[in-house]
């Protein structure tokens, strides 16, 4: 008796949103899209000063190149009679974004600003910073040669004064980088078009974007749909995938950013060399490497990657797994394994809370593996994703057993002021917790002072051994950078110090 | 005189095997000018014959046979094109016309949308004619009203302007007088009799032999889908020849036997309800009323519908307080004595389970002798197969009599009846009233007896109340 | 059609009333579930958290009838945990809505005036704060575990139950039914039990069935934010993120757990019978 | 009183409760919750490994962390009062900056979501309501459960896969463009349209079924004319009363929408704020969202007045 209502109305209204979404997408051709994971949380580059160097709108004083030698950045020339006071000479002609003139006086000031927040340069305590006619003159509390590779941190980006409020917040970003910003969108979006006035050799793509898409998946996608040009950081499982895509061109390269495993040494099941070294015994990492990051060379045997040769004990081989020496140790140590098949000493189980974050995807994954890898091993383990905080914060308390964590030893390219935080005396948050050693404390302020090369090569090598001795930190697995770009790019190429995307040398192809 | 409608060997049908018949074939003939009444108890088949006509079977039910009209059978015609005749050739007057009306739409709008759509009208005529016919019915300032603030009454006058737009020829009127008092009633009818004209006519159905009477013209009587007798409705009425028109029309409260003499009104009252007045909103129900029921006395109380008829009795039975006076109960009894019957006999249950469910919740609840269970259900003729039933599966005579049942559990002294039968077809009404009174009689328990037929009330009632509103 | 009293005289009608054997389907889907969750188990006894880092994304086969994860372990064990689990947990979630749902529902219908004002107050209240604020607030107060966030995700849910269950309540209380069940002496518990109850049973049933689904979903989606992850325990909705990577290289393994929600949610749909409406 | 303002008033009142509520809420809970705040915003600051004992001392330090709860709290509200909602810890701008920012693009992502749902759901659940065939009926429930049961992000992957990179008509993911916009809203659009034609289904089913459905049709209007007349404003005010109820899982969605297409939202900001600890930034978030959530149900009455005579009057 009731009819359906004509099947034409019907259509129309279903239809409505499919031609709605029909219009063509435009993807603004000339312009260069660039997509990553990480947000944009502030204007300030002690926070997002990682993007603005990327990206190439701010510049530091110094730079470096693709072996971590330092090269000149806005400043020219660096030198120190005793590594305490230090003479730096500024690049002529530099302007800001604004038009102004970099002056010894701006660059200081913003130094100056730099230095009461929270950074790197806290390392080095500097005393004083004055502009001289042709530089600045940093004067330090005491010795530290690692001070020029500091200040090519990205939180010592130069801005220029007008940049900043009364109150030191900095409100536009007006820096000195072959980009400027146009358009500036938190925490998603930054626009920026070429700097005519730029130092250096002007860039051949007039605009670029940059797009924070934190799910791996969403960036895959955006590469496939040729939505963006650039797409840094894909996951490991996408990657067979895109070699697939038509229209991409794929690039990887190691950097110096290791999988490690923080351990707590006054744990009773972490407490001596013997123990952690059987946990380092215990781990697959070939096992890791292959189904996880699906790269046959991802293991890492050692804290610091090949390419940080001075680091590096190239004469070590790999430790391959292997879990009868793991037991024997651990029983050497007194941990039998108990009618649960969990070790344990006079009574008490090995139990360990393994701690870890999600922003890096892939560590509550290793760190889900590592526990099965554990528990093989006899050791209770609980994995525990929370904030990255946690780990800093429950190695203060001292209520942290285990902390797996990605570190980038390449922050500055001398990797001394990573290691000395993470090593220091009384550990370091995002290194040893509850170990130190007297040598290694010697090694460094030995190293903080010598500048002669082989001496400091000697030095960095005797570190190396004594922390792959004594496993304060076990490594695990080593990161590599991957861009899947547009094959209408040409001049890609990636930074294994992540400094830079290095988009003022592409250019498109045709 | 031309037959507007010839109707041949109809009968109505289930579909799906195993096959049932649920109409018997009926013929008859409408002529112009001359209304056709189908009398029956309800459920008798009477409305599938109209939805039958009409094309409107609900679906699992087809109808055989032949109705011809303008010499065309219309069951043959196929659904869309009988749905082209609906308001053109037949108006159907729907049975509870208050949920027939939009609820959401004025009343003026939907007359309207009948003459401009159906009719074909244009918006002024459309109008125009709304205007008219409104006034004819007495409801020029209905115009802008929804039809939750009419009465029954007007409701069914609306719609009767709205079913007519085109001056259909056919007029079906299912039940036109359902739940309306005597005089709405006399309304509805004299409006039927006015469509009568020597274009048009009227098949009317309907279980009550007033309105057959008042009808004229010819009668059929329908029971279980078989039809009894037809004639001329003076000579069906006044010399019915089946057995069960007869018991029909003795069924009409007029014709019931006088009522037993009045018990003798004992010097105790069991309740009693001094200078009671109460308004709602600001028009004042009663004020100043008294009345007192000695045990086993049967009162009853009539007026018009909205004249605080229920009121009355929940105020006595302490649901509701008056605005004045109060309600003096006799000592020695416990409140549960005090009952009261509804006038939706379903509604008075809970519908999920079976009477034997809720029963045996009753004696539990106030440790009753369950033995007096068959007792009284022999005595008000229930078969104990009901006791396995829900509410919802019996018929409105046994699930009343079932609440008598109930209230008698609780030994009441005093019982208000809210119009108890007027649900029911007349001679279940009739039964289930005898019994009630009888029964009242015999515990001793005084009812209060409300209902909208004068004649009924003189017919069961030792005294009567009447409320003027 | 004619009045109720009629009914039981037509047969046919009884073809109107909701055919039974919906609700015996989901009752046997629900049993196959539980089977699924319980039983497996017991013939094919495969841990759900053993890895084969070597044996990765296996497609299913004769030696992982269901293949295996990312970290090679065997789907069939990790889905029939995830099954317990999550069935385990989202009647915990719903019953923890539903109660004080219902339970407010019928106290705000009976009692109308301040009663009634004050709780339906609160209700809008509640359905103002954005929800996701309390799950998140209340997975952020104990980290890690499962019960706090179906708890969390019950505080947003319970407030339809009380809306639905007040409206209804409010209409039936004013019944004849009711109020003859009153004169005849019978309590607020009977007046529940017999008159009221079987009225809200199939709303409540269907939100119930619902709720189950959006209280799975949304810890999958709480976990697409990455919060409530905690390995290695498998659970219907962190194993649809946790699989949502391998989308395109191993399709079936999200088709899984997908399934197995879907056949989760149609199992309670139809033992719900209805709709809500 | 009449109804109408009455209404209006109980929003007032509870629009009023809901920043109360809001404010205290998240201000004892962020207080109470485990984990030192230092930390957590110095890491939604610096990013994590960034974060040392010397930065979380540093945030400690300049925000005062140590100072009065009480007072904080109080000062809030006496900003509230100014209308400023402070500023955001982690970012140092002003919230109701941001605020404006974010809510401007969900409010977008939702409102075209929601017509589409409508556009979507409506006219499937009418035909299915009318249609005496259960085949409609059967189909749209199993559609409706589907949808219910796919996670949203599995939703926007299929469309991503179809639209953009299979024929290749919109972006994967983004913003700043128009057609940036079409893929999460109709993400969302499926899940909701899955339920909004279940209700009209019902809604139409029941005035199909009833006397009047069927009196006006017999008083001689065509199927169409009954449906555009008796049918589609009854079948409405129900329809358009679930929507205040949709808003809720709209809500829940949006979060993981936004983050699959990378799409600038207040779902976004809040879960980032409720992880560092960005009290202000909670608070006004939420207040935002409660404030919209009132704001739209009002206007859900109104249109329900507007629709249902029979509301002006009871």
């Amino acid at each position: 008796m009731h009819r359906p209502p004509p099947l034409s109305l019907l259509c129309r209204l279903l239809l409505v949103p499919l031609l709605l979404a029909a219009l063509p997408a435009s993807a603004d051709d000339d312009r260069l899209d660039v997509v990553a994971p990480w947000e944009i949380n502030s204007l300030d580059p002690v926070q997002s000063g990682l993007i603005l160097g990327r990206m190439q709108v701010a510049e530091t004083l110094i730079d470096s190149d693709d072996t971590g030698a330092l090269v000149p950045g806005l400043a020219t020339r660096w030198q120190s009679p005793d590594a305490t006071h230090w003479h730096l000479t500024l690049r002529q002609g530099v302007h800001f974004h604004d038009g102004t003139p970099m002056t010894p006086k701006s660059v200081a000031a913003s130094l100056e600003r730099t230095l009461d927040r929270p950074g790197v340069l806290a390392q080095a305590d500097i005393l004083e910073v004055t502009p001289t006619d042709q530089g600045v003159d940093l004067v330090l509390a005491q010795p530290f040669a690692a001070l020029p590779a500091l200040l090519s941190h990205y939180s010592t980006q130069i801005l220029a004064p007008a940049a900043y409020d009364n109150d030191g917040q900095v409100t536009r970003i007006i820096a000195t980088g072959p980009y400027q910003v146009t358009q500036l969108a938190l925490p998603q979006r930054l626009d920026s078009t070429r700097f005519e006035a730029y130092w250096g050799k002007a860039p051949a793509i007039a605009t670029t974007r940059y797009l924070a898409a934190p799910r791996s998946e969403t960036r895959t996608l955006m590469a496939q749909s040729g939505d963006a040009d650039l797409v840094f950081t894909l996951d490991p499982v996408s990657l067979a995938r895109l070699r697939m895509t038509p229209g991409l061109a794929l690039f990887a390269e190691p950097i110096p950013r290791t999988v490690a495993l923080k351990l707590n040494a006054t744990h009773p099941g972490l407490d001596t060399p013997a123990l952690r070294h059987a946990i380092s015994l215990g781990i697959d990492r070939d096992g890791i490497a292959q189904g996880i990051l699906r790269r046959s060379d991802a293991a890492a045997h050692q804290l610091l990657p090949p390419s940080m040769a001075r680091w590096h004990l190239s004469d070590r081989a790999p430790e391959a797994r292997n879990l009868d020496r793991a037991r024997q140790l651990l029983a050497s140590e007194g941990w039998t394994p108990g009618p649960d098949g969990i070790l344990s000493r006079n009574g008490t189980r090995l139990a360990l809370t393994l701690t870890t974050f999600a922003d890096r995807p892939e560590l509550p994954v290793i760190a889900t593996a590592l526990q099965a890898q554990l528990r093989e091993l006899g050791m209770d383990v609980q994995v525990n994703v929370g904030n990255a905080s946690e780990i800093p914060a429950s190695h203060q308390d001292g209520s942290l057993n285990m902390a797996l964590l990605g570190r980038n030893y390449g922050l500055v390219p001398d990797p001394l002021p990573t290691l000395m935080q993470d090593f220091g005396p009384t550990g370091g948050d995002w290194g040893a917790m509850n170990w130190s050693s007297p040598a290694l404390q010697d090694i460094f302020t030995e190293l903080t002072r010598h500048t002669d090369p082989a001496r400091r090569d000697a030095l960095a090598q005797q570190a190396a051994t004594l922390l792959a001795d004594e496993r304060p930190v076990i490594p695990v697995v080593s990161y590599m950078q991957t861009l899947a770009a547009s094959s209408r790019l040409e001049g890609v190429s990636l930074d294994p110090f992540e400094r830079s995307y290095r988009l003022a040398d592409m250019r498109w192809g045709d | 005189m031309t037959p507007l409608m010839e109707v041949r060997n109809l009968c109505v049908e289930t579909t799906q095997p195993p096959i049932h018949t649920l109409l018997h074939p009926v013929s008859f003939t409408l002529h112009a000018g001359r209304p056709l009444t189908l009398l029956g108890e309800t459920g008798s088949g009477k409305s599938l014959l109209a939805q039958a006509v009409m094309g409107t079977l609900p679906p699992g039910l087809r109808a055989r046979g032949d109705v011809m009209v303008e010499g065309r059978n219309f069951l043959a015609l196929p659904a869309r094109a009988r749905a082209k005749w609906w308001g053109r050739h037949f108006a159907l007057l729907p049975q509870e016309p208050w949920h027939a009306l939009d609820p959401t739409m004025r009343i003026g709008a939907q007359i309207e949308e009948g003459h401009r759509l159906v009719a074909g009208r244009s918006r002024s005529a459309a109008q125009h004619a709304t205007d008219q016919s409104l006034m004819r019915l007495g409801l020029a300032d209905c115009r802008r009203h929804l039809p939750q603030a009419l009465s029954g009454g007007m409701a069914q006058r609306a719609a009767f302007a709205a079913a007519r737009t085109t001056e259909a020829p056919i007029v079906i009127a299912d039940e036109p007088t359902k739940g309306l008092d005597s005089t709405r009633r006399d309304e509805v009818v004299t409006l039927l009799r006015e469509a009568l004209n020597e274009r048009s006519s009227l098949l009317a159905i309907t279980h009550d032999i007033d309105v057959a009477r008042q009808l004229g013209g010819d009668i059929m009587v329908v029971r279980d889908g078989i039809c009894l007798e037809q004639g001329e409705a003076r000579t069906v009425l006044d010399a019915p020849r089946s057995e069960y028109a007869k018991r029909l029309i003795a069924a009409d409260p007029r014709h019931w036997p006088a009522p037993a003499s009045p018990a003798p009104a004992s010097a105790q009252p069991v309740i009693e309800g001094r200078t009671l007045r109460m308004k709602r909103g600001n028009r004042v129900l009663f004020s100043n009323l008294s009345l007192t029921l000695s045990p086993g006395e049967i009162v009853g109380l009539t007026g018009p519908s909205g004249c605080g008829k229920s009121t009355l009795g929940d105020i006595l039975l302490g649901i509701i307080t008056p605005d004045e006076g109060h309600v003096h109960r006799a000592r020695g009894h416990a409140p549960l004595r005090f009952q009261k019957l509804y006038q939706d006999p379903p509604a008075a249950f809970a519908p999920h389970w079976t009477l034997h469910t809720l029963l045996e919740d009753l004696c539990a609840r106030h440790r009753l002798d369950r033995g007096r269970i068959p007792l009284l259900m022999t005595r008000l003729g229930l078969h104990a197969r009901l006791l396995q039933r829900q509410p919802g599966q019996l018929s409105g005579g046994e699930l009343q009599r079932f609440s008598i049942l109930r209230a008698l559990l609780l030994e009441p002294v005093f019982l208000f009846a809210d119009e108890p039968t007027s649900r029911l077809d007349p001679i279940t009404q009739q039964d289930t009233l005898a019994l009630l009174t009888d029964v009242a009689r015999e515990h001793d328990c005084a009812v209060l007896l409300v209902s909208h037929d004068p004649a009924l009330i003189t017919a069961s009632c030792d005294r009567q109340v009447v409320l003027s509103g | 059609m004619t009045t109720t009293a009629t009914h039981h005289r037509i047969p046919l009608l009884r073809l109107r009333v909701p055919l039974p054997r919906a609700r015996m389907a989901g009752a046997l889907l629900l049993a196959l579930l539980i089977a699924f969750g319980w039983l497996v188990p017991l013939w094919h006894d495969v841990s759900p958290h053993h890895q084969d880092l070597m044996h990765t994304l296996t497609p299913p086969g004769a030696e992982h009838l269901l293949g295996t994860d990312p970290l090679g372990r065997s789907m069939l064990g990790r889905l029939t945990e995830a099954v317990r689990l999550s069935l385990g947990l989202a009647l915990l979630s719903v019953a923890s809505a539903a109660v004080p749902g219902v339970v407010f529902g019928v106290i705000a219908g009976w009692r109308p005036g301040l009663v009634d004002r004050s709780l339906g107050l609160v209700a809008d209240v509640v359905l103002a704060l954005p929800g996701l604020l309390l799950v998140l607030l209340l997975a952020a107060i104990a980290p890690g575990t499962f019960w706090s966030l179906y708890v969390g995700i019950a505080l947003v849910l319970w407030v339809e139950y009380f809306r639905v269950v007040r409206t209804a309540t409010r209409t039936l209380i004013s019944a004849p039914q009711v109020q003859c069940a009153r004169m005849l002496g019978f309590g607020p518990g009977y007046i529940f039990r017999r008159h009221l109850w079987p009225e809200l049973a199939p709303e409540v049933t269907t939100l119930a069935a619902f709720g189950a689904s959006t209280a799975v979903l949304a810890v999958s989606s709480l976990g697409f934010v990455s919060i409530g992850l905690r390995p290695p325990t498998a659970e219907l909705g962190l194993m649809m993120t946790e699989l949502f990577p391998f989308y395109q290289e191993a399709p079936w393994l999200l088709a899984q757990p997908v399934i197995m929600l879907f056949l989760m949610v149609l199992s309670f749909q139809l033992l719900a019978g209805r709709e809500p409406q | 009183m009449p109804p109408l303002a009455m209404s209006l008033l109980q929003r007032v009142c509870q629009a009023g409760l809901v920043a109360w509520v809001v404010g205290t809420l998240t201000f004892v809970l962020t207080r109470t919750l485990p984990g030192d705040m230092a930390y957590r915003i110095a890491a939604g600051r610096y990013g994590h490994e960034q974060v040392t004992a010397a930065a979380a001392e540093a945030v400690r330090a300049e925000l005062a962390l140590e100072g009065s709860a009480v007072q904080a709290y109080l000062q809030w509200f006496g900003d509230l009062a100014r209308g400023d909602l402070g500023r955001s810890l982690v970012s140092g701008q002003p919230v109701a900056g941001e605020l404006q920012h974010l809510l401007g693009h969900s409010a977008q992502l939702a409102g075209v979501a929601i017509v589409m749902a409508l556009l979507i759901g409506v006219p499937f659940g009418l035909a299915s309501g009318l249609s005496r065939h259960r085949l409609l009926d059967r189909l749209g429930l199993a559609l409706a459960v589907a949808m219910r049961s796919l996670p949203p992000f599995v939703i926007g992957l299929g469309l991503i896969m179809l639209f953009s990179i299979t024929l290749g008509w919109l972006p994967a993911a983004g913003s700043g463009h128009l057609t940036h916009l079409w893929l999460p809203a109709m993400a969302l659009a499926l899940g909701l349209a899955a339920v909004s034609s279940r209700v009209t289904h019902h809604a139409m089913a029941r005035v199909a079924a009833s006397p009047f459905y069927a009196f006006a049709r017999q008083k001689g209007l065509s199927a169409r004319q009954a449906l555009y007349r008796h049918g589609l404003r009854n079948v409405s005010v129900p329809v358009v009363a679930y929507l205040g109820v949709q808003l809720i899982y709209l809500m829940e969605g949006v979060v993981v929408i936004e983050s699959l297409f990378a799409w600038p939202g207040i779902g976004h900001a809040l879960v980032h704020a409720v992880v560092a600890r960005d009290v202000p930034m909670i608070q006004g978030t939420a207040l935002v969202l409660g404030l919209g959530f009132v704001l739209l149900n009002a206007l859900v009455d109104l249109a329900c007045r507007g629709l249902d005579p029979l509301r002006q009057t009871s």
